[in-house]
C-alpha cells in the first residue's frame, strides 16, 4: 500500500544564480583566511565552544529559532532575546526565499515589505550587515535555514563571522524542496563541508548541525538518525571537525531519551575518533497545541527530554508555534521556561531505564539496518541517490519528489513512533515484526483508507489530542458527490 | 447518487500544489488523499510551485475544475505574484482555491486576505474540510453557467 | 543553649476597635443569613467547591498571593491575573495595618498613598466594594492576612461573599504579633470558626485554611502539621466543614512530599469524619533567590513538589519574592509557571517511595509526641497557651512573645529541616537521636556560637547558596570593638 | 583591644526593634544575636514596636547609642510617623539606623528613602553586617564631641 503522492518529473532544480545585490557577490567577499581571522580577532566564543562548555557544566545549551526581514528590526529581535532571556546560542533563521536561491523574490520583499518575510535574508542584507549582528551579541549565532544548496549563504555567513550553520545534503534537500536532485544537494553540502575543514585549517571549527528533523511530522528516530549518521560521515569526511546532530522530539518520552543517547553510540561507532559530536534536541517539530498553557507544557516536556537524553543543545518553542512566527516576547518566554529544565532542582527527575535501554537496542539495530550497506559503497552519495530512489531510505511525507514516501509511520498504543509501513526499507524481519504487533495493537491487522486517514491525521495531532483541544469543524458532507467509483489507479491508493 | 450524469465518464479534475517558497508537504499529501478518496482526480504538483507551473498544468488539464494552493510559511503574497496576470491572460481560468497560514507572525488580521484577493485569488479557505462542499459550488455554478450559455445537453 | 531573644514584656494587645469608616461596623453589615443567600445567589463556585472539583480531576488548584490598597488598582489586578493565569482560587491580601487592628493608620495611608499599603484594607474599603471584586470574577476569593484577632476582618469578608478564610489561633498569633496572648488569639478564632459553623448551616460552607506555614524560615515539618492538627481540631469542634492544612515548602522533596502526604493521615487520626480536609502547598516561603531565573527554578520545583505531594492547591510565589510585592506581570508568570507542574506531560516524575516512607514515619511520630497529650487535655486552648509558655510546643523566630524559640532548626547533609535544639518539646529519646546523628553529619556534636551562626545563616539561605548567588558582602571589621567580655548573661547565649 | 577605656565598665547599649506594622523576626533575632556576639548589649523590643515604645525604652536606656529599626513589609514610613516628633521633643536623643525593605513593591527608588531621612532617620543601611561598624562611627563621634564639650576625662 502506498500514500505517495508524487509531483509530476518536469520542473527542475533552480541554478544558483548569484544575487544581485548585497555583498554575497564572491568578488567583494572576504576569503575564508580573512573570515578566520576576523572571527578570531572577535575574541568571543564560537558555537562549538559553547556547545563544550555547556556539556561539560552539565547544562543543556538553549537556543531559539528568530528571523525577521528588516536587519534594524533583526538586531532589535537578538539584542532582546539575549538581554531577556541569555540564550547560550542564537539563531539567524532565514527566509524561504532566501534558502531556494530566490534571492530577486527576498530582496524584493525585503525592498517593499520586509515584515512579508518569514526569516532573514542573510545574503541580500550582505555579510557587512551580518558581522554588525554578530558585534552586538555576546553569544555565538547559528545560520538555521534549509538550503539544498547553501554555498553562497554559507559564504556570506562565515564572512559574517557566524560559526555554525544548520543542513546537509539530504535533511536541507528531502523536506525543502521539490525538485533537487540529491547528487545535487549532496555535492553542494559536500563544499560546504570541505569549506569547514579549510577554515578548521586556519583555526576555526564551524559547528555543522545536521538537520535529522526532516519532515518533523512523525519521523521515526531510526530514520533520523540513520540519515544524520550518513551526513555526518560525509561532513566528516570532507573535514568538519564539529558536528551536532539534531533529533526532533517525537512525543514519547523513552523513545525520544532513547535516541538523544544513541547519538554518541552512532558517533562512537561510525565517525572517526577527531570529530566532537554533540547530541541536539528539536523541540516538538509536529502540530503545536493551540491553548497556551499547553503549548508552554509542551515546551517544559521537551526540555526536560533534552536534560534526560543529555543533549548538548536544545532548539526551542514557542506558545504561538501552532499560529505563526512568534513575536519577541513568545521567544523570550519559550527560552525562559525551556530553560528552567536546567535547573539543579530537578536531579531527582529519572526516566525508566529499563524502557530507554529496550527502545535503543531496536533504535540502533535498525539504523544500522539503513545505513551499513550504504556505507560499504565506495561511492556514498551516489549509494544514497540510489538508495532513495528505490526506497531503502525513505521518510515521510516528503516536499521532494526524489524520496518515494512510501513509508507509512503511525503512532503505537503509547504513542511511540512506529512503522505502519515500512516501503523497501531493508529492516529485519524481527522489526517488522515488532513494528507490526506494536501497530495491531491500535487499528487491528488491516486497517481500511478511512481508519488509516483517521489514525494518521490523529497520530499528527497527537498533543492536540492528549490536551484535549477541541477539534477542527467536522468534516461537512459534500453537496456534490464527486465520480462515485474512482478510477482504478487511484482504487491502489485507497486498500 | 450522482447529481451530474453527463460527467459520466469524466473524473472531475483538480490541480492541488503548494506555493513557490513553501516546501510544507503533509498537509499536502493529505488534502490529496482525502481528495482521491473522495473520487476526485487531483494533479498534485506538490510543494514549490510557482504560478507558472500551475498555469502549465491548467494547459495540460483543461477540464480541472479548480487550482487549489496551500501556502503555510507567510511568503503566499509574494509566492502568488503573477497570478492576476495569469488569469487576465486566459492562462489560468479556473477558480483559484487558497488555504493555509496566509501571512507571517502570530497576530492575524483580514488585511493579507485582502490582498489575496486582489492578486486574484477566488476563495479562501481556513480548513481543508471544506474543500468538497466548495468544490461542488464551484462546480454547480459552472455548470449553471454552462446551461446558460447552451453549452449543456440536458 | 538558647538562641532565644524575647522582647521584655510590656506593650499590651491592642484591644479590637471598630474601624472609623468603611463598613465594617457591625450595624451596618449584613447578617449572616443574608451573606449566605447573597453567596448562593452569585452563582459562583466556593473556594470549598473548587478545591473539591480539582482534587477530583487530579489537578493542584493554584492560587497568587495578591494585594494592593487601591480599589481601583485591585480590581485591575485580579481582572489581569484571571484574564492572564485563570488561577482556580484568588486571593486578596491584606495589608498588614489591618491585620493588627490599625484600622486608622490603614486608612489613613489608603487616603494619603495607597500604593503604600502592603495590602488590600478590605475593613477600610469595605463589604460593598468587596462584593463589587467578588462579583468581577469567576473564581471564588479567599482572605489571606496574619490577624491574631480577625473577627471584625471575618465578618467584612462574609458580607462580601467572599468563602475562604486564612488563618488561625496559633498560626496567626505567633508570627504575626509580639504581644498577643494565645488565649485571646484562640479565642477570637473560635468566634471566627464557629460563625463558620452559622454559615454552613446556611448552606455556606467556607473554607478555613490553616497558617502552617508560620514564621516560614527552617519550620520543621512536625512543628508545622502539629500547630494545623490542634487549630483543626478546634475549628472541627466550632463546626468547620472545611479544612485546608497548609504546609510550607521546605526545599527538601522527600520531607517536603512526606509533610504533604501525612496531612490525610493526621485529618483520618484526629478529626471527626465529616471535614472535608485538603493538604496545600505554600510554595518556599523563606528566602528567595534573587535572580529571576533562580526564583523561576524554585517556582517550578515548588510546584513539583505539590503535585507529588498530592496537594489540593498551591500557593504561588513570584521571581519578584527576594525584591518585595511583585507587579502584575511577574503575579502572572508566577502563576503559569507554576500551572506546567500541572501538566499531563509529567506523569513520569517520581519521587523516592522509601525515602518519602521513612520521612513519613518520622514526621507522624513527632506530631503525635506533639499533640497527643493536648488532645487528651479537655480544656484545649489552655493546653495549648501552656504548652507554648513551657516550650513543649515552640516555633523558631517567633514574632511573638508567647512562644519561646527555644527550638533551634537546622538543615542536616541533605538540606532536610531537623531539629538542632528541641528546647521542651516532648519528644522521644529515638527522634532526639536520629535528630543528632543527622546533623552531627553537618557541624560535629558541639558547634560554637559562629559556626552556629554561620551554618542557621547558610541554613536560611539555602537556596541562594544552591543557586550559588553571590553572598551579600562580608562582614566589614569594626572599626572599634565593643565590650570584649561580654556580660555573664550573655555569654551563656554564646555556648 | 579596647580603644575607649574609660568606658571598661559600661557596656555599649543598643536599642533594637521591627517597625509597627511588621511581625518580621527573623533578621531582628540575627541582628540581636550578632550584635550581642560582638558584646553589645542589645535591648531588643522586638516586632511590632510602635515610635512611642522605642522612645519609652530611650527613656529607660538613656545610654543606648543607636535606635536600629528594622522594617520589611513596606510601611516604614506610615510605621515611623511620629519619630520627628519623638526627636523634637527629646524623647529620642539618640541616632536612628534603619534597615529592611523600605518601600512597598519590587521596584525601588531613591525617593523612600529621602522620605525617611525627613522623618528623622539618621541612617539607613542595607546590610545588617555594615552595623558594627556604623555604630562604633556614631561611638567615635559621641565620644569626640563629649570631648569638645569637656564632658571627658582623658
Ligand atoms: C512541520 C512543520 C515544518 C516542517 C515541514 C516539513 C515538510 N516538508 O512538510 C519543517 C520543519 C521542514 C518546516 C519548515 C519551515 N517552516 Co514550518 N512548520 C511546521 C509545523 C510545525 C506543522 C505543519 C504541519 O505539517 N502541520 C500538519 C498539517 C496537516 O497541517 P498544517 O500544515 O498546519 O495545515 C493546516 C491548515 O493550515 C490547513 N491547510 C494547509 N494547507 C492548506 C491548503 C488549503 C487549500 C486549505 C483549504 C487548507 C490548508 O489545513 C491543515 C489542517 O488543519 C507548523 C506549526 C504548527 N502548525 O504547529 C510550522 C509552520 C507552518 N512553519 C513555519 C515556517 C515559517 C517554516 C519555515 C519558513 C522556517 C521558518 N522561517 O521558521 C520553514 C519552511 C521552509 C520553506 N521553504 O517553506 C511557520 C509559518 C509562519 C507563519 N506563517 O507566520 C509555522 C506556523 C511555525 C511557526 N509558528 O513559525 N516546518
Ligand atoms: C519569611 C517571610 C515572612 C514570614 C515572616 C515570619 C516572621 N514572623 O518572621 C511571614 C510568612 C509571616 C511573612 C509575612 C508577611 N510578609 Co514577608 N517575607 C518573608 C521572606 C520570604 C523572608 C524574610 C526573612 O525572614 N528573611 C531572612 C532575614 C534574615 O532577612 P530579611 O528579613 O530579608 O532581611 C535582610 C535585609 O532586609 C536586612 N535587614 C532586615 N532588617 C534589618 C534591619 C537593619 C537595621 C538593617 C541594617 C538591615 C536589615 O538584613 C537581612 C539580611 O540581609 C521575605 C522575602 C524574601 N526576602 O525572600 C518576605 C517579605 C519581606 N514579606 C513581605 C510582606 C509584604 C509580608 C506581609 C505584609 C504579607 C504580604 N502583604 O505579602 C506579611 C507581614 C505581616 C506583618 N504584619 O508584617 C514582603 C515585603 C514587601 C515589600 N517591602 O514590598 C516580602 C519582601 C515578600 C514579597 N516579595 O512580597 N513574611
Amino acid at each position: 500500500m502506498s500514500l505517495t503522492s508524487l509531483p509530476p518529473l518536469g520542473a527542475g532544480a533552480r541554478t544558483p544564480r548569484r544575487p544581485a545585490e548585497g555583498d554575497g557577490n564572491p568578488a567583494t567577499l572576504p576569503t575564508p583566511a580573512e573570515s578566520a581571522a576576523y572571527i578570531t580577532s572577535l575574541g568571543k566564543l564560537t558555537a562549538a565552544e559553547v556547545l563544550d562548555r555547556c556539556r561539560a557544566q552539565g547544562r543543556v545549551a538553549i537556543q531559539p529559532r528568530c528571523g525577521v526581514g528588516g536587519h534594524e528590526e533583526m538586531k532589535a529581535l537578538l539584542a532582546t532575546l539575549e538581554a531577556e532571556a541569555a540564550p547560550d546560542i542564537l539563531t539567524l533563521t532565514i527566509d524561504s526565499h532566501t534558502r531556494l536561491l530566490r534571492f530577486e523574490e527576498a530582496l524584493r520583499t525585503l525592498n517593499l515589505r520586509p515584515a512579508d518575510l518569514n526569516g532573514y535574508p542573510l545574503v541580500a542584507h550582505g555579510w557587512r550587515r551580518g558581522r554588525e549582528i554578530n558585534e552586538l551579541l555576546a553569544a555565538p549565532l547559528e545560520i538555521r535555514h534549509g538550503s539544498p544548496d547553501a554555498r553562497i549563504l554559507f559564504d556570506v555567513s562565515v564572512a559574517s563571522g557566524i560559526t555554525s550553520f544548520e543542513g546537509g545534503g539530504i535533511s536541507y534537500n528531502l523536506p525543502y524542496s521539490k525538485a533537487v536532485p540529491l547528487a545535487d544537494s549532496l555535492g553542494a553540502w559536500q563544499d560546504v563541508d570541505r569549506r569547514c575543514g579549510e577554515l578548521a585549517d586556519h583555526g576555526v571549527v564551524i559547528d555543522r548541525e545536521l538537520f535529522g528533523t526532516l519532515t518533523a511530522v512523525l519521523v521515526p528516530p531510526s530514520i533520523s538518525l540513520a540519515i544524520s549518521v550518513l551526513e555526518a560521515v560525509l561532513a566528516a569526511r570532507a573535514g568538519v571537525r564539529c558536528i551536532s546532530v539534531a533529533y526532533p522530539q517525537g512525543g514519547h518520552l523513552a523513545q525520544d531519551v532513547a535516541a538523544l543517547r544513541s547519538i554518541p553510540v552512532l558517533a562512537e561507532r561510525y565517525l572517526p575518533a577527531g570529530v566532537t559530536v554533540h547530541a541536539v534536541l528539536h523541540e516538538f517539530m509536529g502540530v503545536f497545541p493551540r491553548e497556551r498553557a499547553h503549548a508552554e507544557d509542551l515546551i517544559l516536556y521537551g526540555a526536560l527530554v533534552a536534560r534526560l537524553g543529555g543533549a548538548s543543545k536544545l532548539i526551542t518553542k514557542t506558545h504561538q508555534e501552532a499560529y505563526g512566527i512568534p513575536d519577541t516576547a513568545a521567544n523570550v518566554e519559550g527560552l525562559r521556561l525551556a530553560d528552567r529544565a536546567n535547573s539543579p532542582l530537578l536531579d531527582f527527575i529519572k526516566v525508566d531505564q529499563n524502557q530507554v535501554a529496550e527502545e535503543m537496542e531496536w533504535i540502533l539495530a535498525e539504523v544500522a539496518d539503513l545505513v551499513e550497506p550504504l556505507l560499504e559503497r565506495a561511492d556514498l552519495p551516489e549509494a544514497i541517490g540510489q538508495a532513495f530512489a528505490q526506497g531503502r531510505l525513505d521518510i515521510p511525507f516528503s516536499a521532494s519528489r526524489y524520496a518515494r514516501s512510501d513509508l507509512i509511520p503511525r503512532r503505537d498504543a503509547a504513542g511511540a513512533i512506529r512503522y505502519l509501513s515500512t516501503g523497501a526499507l531493508p529492516f529485519s524481519a524481527t522489526h517488522l515484526r515488532r513494528n507490526e504487533e506494536l501497530l495491531n495493537a491500535v487499528d487491528g491487522p488491516e486497517p481500511g483508507f478511512d481508519t488509516l486517514m483517521q489514525g494518521l491525521t490523529g497520530d499528527i495531532n497527537h498533543f492536540r489530542h492528549v490536551f484535549q483541544e477541541e477539534e477542527p469543524a467536522a468534516k461537512p458532507r459534500p453537496l456534490i458527490r464527486p465520480h462515485s467509483h474512482p478510477r482504478t489507479q487511484r482504487t491502489e491508493e485507497r486498500t | 447518487m450522482r447529481t451530474t450524469p453527463h460527467q459520466e465518464s469524466a473524473p472531475r479534475t483538480v490541480i492541488l500544489g503548494v506555493a513557490a517558497s513553501d516546501s510544507h508537504a503533509v498537509a499536502n499529501h493529505l488534502i490529496a488523499y482525502s481528495l482521491r478518496g473522495l473520487g476526485f482526480d487531483v494533479v498534485n504538483l506538490g510543494t514549490c510551485t510557482p504560478v507558472e507551473e500551475f498555469a502549465e498544468a491548467c494547459a495540460q488539464y483543461p477540464d480541472a475544475e479548480a487550482v487549489v494552493i496551500g501556502s503555510l510559511n507567510g511568503h503566499v503574497h509574494e509566492d502568488l505574484r503573477g497570478l492576476d496576470r495569469a488569469k487576465q491572460s486566459g492562462r489560468i481560468t479556473c477558480p483559484v482555491v487558497v488555504g493555509g497560514n496566509l501571512s507571517v507572525g502570530s497576530h492575524k488580521d483580514a488585511s493579507s486576505l485582502d490582498r489575496l484577493y486582489a492578486t486574484g485569488v477566488d476563495h479562501i479557505l481556513s480548513d481543508p474540510a471544506e474543500l468538497p462542499a466548495l468544490l461542488d459550488e464551484l462546480r454547480a455554478a459552472r455548470d449553471r453557467s454552462a446551461v446558460t450559455s447552451g453549452m449543456a445537453a440536458s
